[in-house]
C-alpha cells in the first residue's frame, strides 16, 4: 500500500507490505525498512527496526498524526486532497482562528472590521483558570468574531476570521 | 508523639489532596475528602476514607464555599481542615471562620495570614524589621493616574503585582509605558477573577533575577527553623514549572544566611506551621525578601527529598500542638532533587490548556530517586473547570548531574495519550547545556523558546514509519475490536449545567 | 567519573532488566534487551533501546542459551553483559566464556563464582579462613546410605541443601528420619532441574533462625566496603518474600562485627564487584556464613534506599574498572526501608502461581518514600515460564513506624485484577503485633499460617454489597460496553508450542 | 431484585433497588443501605455509604465474585442450584481435586487405588519454576489420576480423585 505523509511540510511517500503478521516492510524516500512489530492496543506499538526498540503511542487528530517517541511528541500530516484545501493554508489572505480548548470569552479586545497588526490580541479566553490572550495570526482586517463576551466555547470553534 | 487529630478534613483537590490523604493514611487519621460536581470520581475522592459532596462545578460554589465546608467538616466529626494550596488555603477569612468554630485550622493563624496575604502591608511590615525588600509601592494603586505617577518613579520595565497574588495570577510585567494601562487592567481582572481582589501594586523589575524561597516550620513553642532553598527560576509566564534543591546559584554562606533572614521573617509576624519565604535574588547575588507564602507550597517535595522530612506530617504535628522533633542542627539535606510540574497544557501551541479524558497513563514511578505525585489516573477526565496541573514528577541523585539524569529517564517512560502535556517541553529543557551547568535565571524559558527545536533524525524517521503503519492499519480496519464509547448523554449535560451556572 | 562502556547486554529479564536499564539511561549507556518468544511483549523489551530475540520460552533455549547470548552481544557490539539474579548469573562457566571472549562480565570473575557457588567448597574455604560456619557436610552427599550416616551425626531436624543452590530452591527441612529419603530426592531432582545439578548437602538446623545478610561492594583495586545489612527472615517455603534494614534483632555493634566479617569473606576469595554475604543468627545472636551470593540480590535497594547509593551504578563502575568513590567511613546509612516481593500468586489457595493477563493494574507508585521497581504493566501478560515476580514495593522512612505504615498506605493502593497477588499477605504480615514489634524469626510466616485471619465487619458488609450490585448490573446486562475481545488464535498457538518444546 | 449471595457458608439475602442512575438501595439481613455509586469500568466501583469511601474491583470467577477493598481480596459466593451441587462440596465421600493453575506434572507419587492419608502428596505439579507437592484434602482411595507423568495442564484440570 502506498501512503503519502508530510513533516514539517515535506512530503514522504512510504509503500507498505505486510509480509507477515507481525513484521513489516517499510520503503521510504528510497531507503527499506524491515520491522518487527508488536501492538498492544490500535494506538500502541513497540517497533523493532534492527535491533533498536521504538515504544510508540500513534495517535490521531484531524489531519495529522501525534505519535509519542521517549516521552517526546511528533506531529506527522496526513496528505488528502483535504488537506491541500484546509482551513490552515493561507488563502487569498482569509484565515480562520479557533480555539484548540474549551473556555470562556472574558473579554473582545477589537471591533469586527477593525485593523489588527500581527500578535496583536484579539480577544481574551479564560480556561482552566488562566486568561488567555488570543492573537492575531497576521495583519489583516478582522472580518468577523465568533463568539460574544461571556460566552463559552468548545474545542475547534470558530473565534474570528481575518482578511 | 504527643497528641494526634482522629479525623481531618483536605479543603482541597487534585494532588495536593492525595498527597495529604496519604499522609493522613501512613498516620492513622482518617482522611475526609470534599468534591464537586466535577470531581465525583477524582483520585482524591478514591484515596480518602471518607467523601463529602460540597457543591457545583465553579470554585467559587464549592471549594471556596467556606460555610458549606465548614458545615461538613461538624457534621462529620473532623477536628482540623488542611487547606492544600490554592483555594482557602491563605483565607484569613476563612481561618477566622475556623478559629471561631473551634476547628484547627492546619496552617498560621489568621493575623500572621491576613498580613503576609496583603503583599503590601507585608511588605511594609518586612521594610520595618529591616528585612530588603524589592522598591516599589508599599500601597496598592488606587487609579490609573496613581500608576502613571507611581510607574515613573519606579521606572521600566515594572512589576504590576496583585496585592492578594501568588502563583503568576493577576502578574503582568510592562516594558514599556504604552502597555501599561492595558497590563493594569488585564492584572485586575485576572487578580479579581482569581482571589476576589482587584487591588494591585508595581514593583521594580528585577535584571537577570533568581527566585529562590526558603521553607521553615514554626511550632506553636515559637521554634523556627529552615530546611534549605528551592531554586523556582524556571517560570513560564511568571509561573514556576520545574524547581530543584540546593539551587546552583547559591554558596553555603549565602544559603545560611537566607535561612535565618527567613526565620526573621517569620518571627516578625509570629508565623506558626509550615511556611515558605520567597526572595528575588538579582545577579550581584543580593536577595529581597519578595514574599511569605503562607502554606504548604506545591514544590515542597524537593525539601522533603534532601531532608527525608515529611512536611504535611510536620504540619499536621504542629497543628496538633506537638513540639517539632528536631532542631536546626539535625537538618543535613543531602543530595539533590527535582520536580517537574506535568500541566495538561500543549507546548506545541503556546501552552494552550488540554481538558479531556486521559486514555491511557504509563506512569513514570520506578526505580530508586524516582517520586510520583499524582492526582489522575488512567480513565480519568481531567476536568475544565480547575488547574491543569495533573502530577509531579520528582526525582534525587547524588549528585545534580544524577538528579537530571534520572528526570530524562523518568520522563521517558512517562506516556499519556488522549490530552496533551508539557512533558516534551520539560526533555529541551533538561537537555539545554545552560540548565545542565546551572548557570540560569528567571529568563530561561523566553529565551529557550526563541531557539530552534532540533528534532533526533532518527525519530523523524520513527514517527514517519510509526503514523505509516497506524495509517494502514486504520486503512484495513483491522485494529479496531472496540471502538470508542461515546460519551454517555447525562455526562455532557452535567458538564455543561456546570458551566452555564458558572457564567 | 573515569572510563564507561557505551552499551551493555542485560542477559536477564523481568523487574531486574527493567532495573538495570533504568541505570543505563540514567549513565548514557545504550542498554541492550534479549528476549525469549513469550517475552516479546515485555517491559524489558519496552524500555531498552536495543532487543534482540534469542530463541524459545524455555529458560534453557533463550536466557540460559550462553552461545546465543555471546553471538548477540559481539553482533551488536556490547561491550559487558550484566546477568540481573538468576539465570546466568552464578554461572561460572558463563563468566568463563565471557573471559575468553573479551566481554566483560559484570560482577566477580570465574574463580570466586565458581567456589562460592559450590556451596560446600564454600564452606570448606570459609572454614579454612576461620569464618564460622553452620556444622553440618562439607561435601555432597553421594547417596542414600551416606545421608542416612551422615543426617544421623548431624541430627534433625536438619536441612538438605543444594550445592548449586540458592533462592530455596532444591532445599529441605526435614524433620524426622521417615522423611528424610523422600525429601532426599525431592531436592535432588528440583536441584537438578533449577541449577542442571542435582548434588545436595546437610545442615544443621539452627533454631529460631535469623538470616541476615551483609551487602559487599570490592573494586578491582582490592578496596571493600560494607553497606549494612538486610534483615530477611520473613520467609516462606524457604524463599524471601519481605526484607528490611536495618535489622530490629542486631544492635550497632554487632552490626559493624557482622560488616566487617563479610568483608574477610570477600577478601578470603578474591571477590570483585557487588556481593551478598548471607548468614545465619541463631536466638542467642551468634551468627554463622551461610552462603556468599555472587550477584546483586533481588532484595538489594533496601540497601540503596538508605544509602542513597545505586547499587547497579557501582557494579557498572568497578566493571569498567573505577575506583568506589567512598571509603568505609562515608557510608552513613539513614531511616529505614522495607522492601514487598509481590509474586503473582493467590495467597488464599496455598500460594499457587497465577499465571495470566493483567487485566488493570494501578502501580502503588506515589507520594515520598515509595518505590515502585516494576517488570509489568497494565495489559501484560504473566508468562507461565518464569518467576512470578511481577514487581517490588519498597518503602523508605525515618523510623521502622513509618517504614511500615508507608508500605501499609502504599498497598491499600495498589490494584491489580485479572491474576492474583500475594499482597493481602503483605497486610497480614505488617498488621501483625509481632512483626510490628520486630521480634520475628524465620518461623514467622509458618506461625501466621497457622492464626485465623481476622475479617473486618466493615469491609464483609461492603464487599457482599459491591458483589451484590455486580450481580444485579450482570443481570442488566447494562455494565458491558466493550466484550472481553478472546484471545487471538495464534497466541494460544505460539504458547502452546513454546510449552510444549519444553517437554 | 432479590439476590442470595454466600459469605463463609452463611446465606445473606440482598434486595436491591436502583432509585437513580448513581443511587442505589440495598437492603440486607434487615438493615437499609443508601449507596452513591461511581463506575470506572464494569469492575471498578466507587462506592459511597453515608459518607464513607470504599474503591472496589468486583471480579466474578466461577461461582463466586473476589472483591477487592483496600488492597484486600474477599470472596462472596453466588447462590445458586449448581452451586449447592457444586464440585467442592463433599458429595458420599468423593472429592475432585482440580489445579488451580497451569503447570506441568514432575512425578506421581501414588498409584491408582493406593490409600491415601490427609495431606498425604499425591503428584508434584511443577509452575513458574516452583515444584509444589499437590496433597489429598482427605484419607480415602485414589479412585483415578487424571494427567501423566510430564503431562501439562491447564487451569482447571482434573487432578485425581479421592473416593
Amino acid at each position: 500500500m502506498n501512503i503519502s505523509l508530510l513533516f514539517a511540510d515535506t512530503e514522504f511517500r512510504l509503500k507498505l507490505h505486510e509480509r507477515a503478521e507481525n513484521h513489516i516492510q517499510v520503503d521510504m524516500n528510497g531507503e527499506t525498512f524491515d520491522i518487527r512489530v508488536e501492538y498492544f492496543s490500535p494506538e500502541e506499538y513497540l517497533l523493532n527496526i534492527k535491533g533498536k526498540v521504538y515504544d510508540v503511542i500513534v495517535s490521531p487528530n484531524s489531519g495529522s498524526y501525534a505519535v509519542c517517541i521517549n516521552g517526546k511528541n511528533i506531529h506527522v500530516g496526513k496528505k488528502s486532497p483535504l488537506q491541500l484545501l484546509g482551513g490552515k493554508s493561507v488563502r487569498s489572505g482569509r484565515r480562520e482562528v479557533k480555539t484548540s480548548m474549551p473556555g470562556r470569552i472574558i473579554e473582545i479586545l477589537v471591533q469586527e472590521g477593525e485593523d489588527v497588526e500581527e500578535g496583536q490580541a484579539v480577544l481574551i479566553l479564560e480556561a482552566m483558570k488562566m486568561q488567555n490572550e488570543i492573537k492575531s495570526p497576521q495583519p489583516g482586517k478582522i472580518a468577523c468574531i465568533g463568539p460574544k463576551t461571556g460566552e463559552s466555547v468548545e474545542t475547534g470553534a470558530l473565534l474570528f476570521i481575518i482578511s | 508523639m504527643g497528641k494526634m487529630f482522629k479525623k481531618i478534613l483536605i479543603a482541597n483537590r487534585g494532588e495536593i489532596a492525595v498527597r495529604i490523604i496519604r499522609a493522613c493514611r501512613e498516620m492513622g487519621i482518617t482522611p475526609v475528602a470534599v468534591y464537586s460536581d466535577a470531581d465525583r470520581k477524582a483520585l482524591h475522592v478514591r484515596l480518602s476514607e471518607e467523601a463529602y459532596h460540597i457543591g457545583a462545578a465553579p470554585p467559587t460554589e464549592s471549594y471556596l464555599n467556606i460555610d458549606r465546608i465548614l458545615q461538613v467538616t461538624a457534621a462529620c466529626g473532623a477536628e482540623a481542615i488542611h487547606p492544600g494550596y490554592g483555594f482557602l488555603a491563605e483565607n484569613a477569612e476563612f481561618v477566622r471562620r475556623c478559629e471561631q468554630e473551634g476547628i484547627v485550622f492546619i496552617g498560621p493563624s489568621s493575623e500572621p495570614m491576613e498580613l503576609m496575604g496583603e503583599k503590601t502591608a507585608a511588605r511594609r511590615t518586612m521594610h520595618a524589621a529591616g528585612i530588603p525588600i524589592i522598591p516599589g509601592t508599599m500601597d496598592p494603586i488606587r487609579d490609573e493616574a496613581e500608576l502613571r505617577l507611581q510607574a515613573g518613579e519606579v521606572g521600566f520595565p515594572l512589576l504590576l503585582k496583585a496585592s492578594a497574588g501568588g502563583g503568576g495570577k493577576g502578574l503582568r510585567l510592562v516594558k514599556e509605558e504604552k502597555d501599561l494601562v492595558s497590563a493594569f487592567r488585564l492584572a485586575q481582572s485576572e487578580s479579581q477573577s482569581s482571589f476576589n481582589d482587584s487591588s494591585v501594586y508595581i514593583e521594580r523589575y528585577m535584571e537577570e533575577p533568581h527566585h529562590i524561597e526558603v521553607q521553615i516550620l514554626a511550632d506553636q513553642e515559637g521554634r523556627t527553623v529552615y530546611l534549605g532553598e528551592r531554586e523556582c527560576s524556571i517560570q513560564r509566564r511568571y509561573q514556576k514549572v520545574l524547581e530543584e534543591t540546593p539551587s546552583p546559584f547559591l554558596d553555603d554562606a549565602m544559603r545560611r544566611e537566607m535561612g535565618e533572614v527567613a526565620v526573621q521573617v517569620a518571627a516578625a509576624v509570629g508565623y506558626q506551621n509550615a511556611g515558605t519565604v520567597e526572595f528575588i535574588v538579582d545577579k550581584h547575588k543580593k536577595f529581597y525578601f519578595l514574599e511569605m507564602n503562607a502554606r504548604l507550597q506545591v514544590e515542597h517535595p524537593v525539601t522533603e527529598m534532601v531532608t527525608g522530612i515529611d512536611l504535611v506530617k510536620c504540619q499536621l504535628e504542629i497543628a496538633a500542638g506537638n513540639p517539632l522533633p528536631f532542631a536546626q542542627d539535625d537538618i543535613r539535606p543531602s543530595g539533590h532533587s527535582l520536580e517537574c510540574r506535568i500541566y495538561a497544557e500543549d507546548p506545541y501551541n503556546g501552552f494552550m490548556p488540554s481538558p479531556g479524558r486521559i486514555e491511557r497513563l504509563r506512569a513514570p514511578a520506578g526505580g530508586l530517586g524516582v517520586r510520583y505525585d499524582n492526582g489522575t489516573y488512567e480513565g480519568y477526565e481531567v476536568p475544565l473547570e480547575y488547574d491543569p496541573l495533573l502530577s509531579k514528577l520528582i526525582t534525587w541523585g547524588n549528585t545534580r548531574e544524577e538528579a537530571i539524569h534520572r528526570m530524562l529517564r523518568a520522563l521517558s517512560e512517562y506516556q499519556v495519550y488522549g490530552i496533551k502535556t508539557i512533558i516534551p517541553f520539560f526533555q529541551r529543557i533538561l537537555r539545554h547545556p545552560r540548565f545542565f551547568e546551572g548557570v540560569y535565571n528567571t529568563h530561561f524559558i523566553e529565551e529557550l523558546e526563541k531557539e530552534e527545536e532540533s528534532l533526533d533524525p532518527e525519530e523523524k524517521t520513527v514517527a514517519l514509519i510509526a503514523a505509516g503503519i497506524r495509517n494502514y492499519k486504520e486503512s484495513r480496519q483491522s485494529l479496531s475490536p472496540c471502538p470508542q464509547k461515546p460519551r454517555s448523554g447525562w455526562k455532557i449535560k452535567g458538564r455543561m449545567e456546570a458551566f452555564s451556572r458558572r457564567i
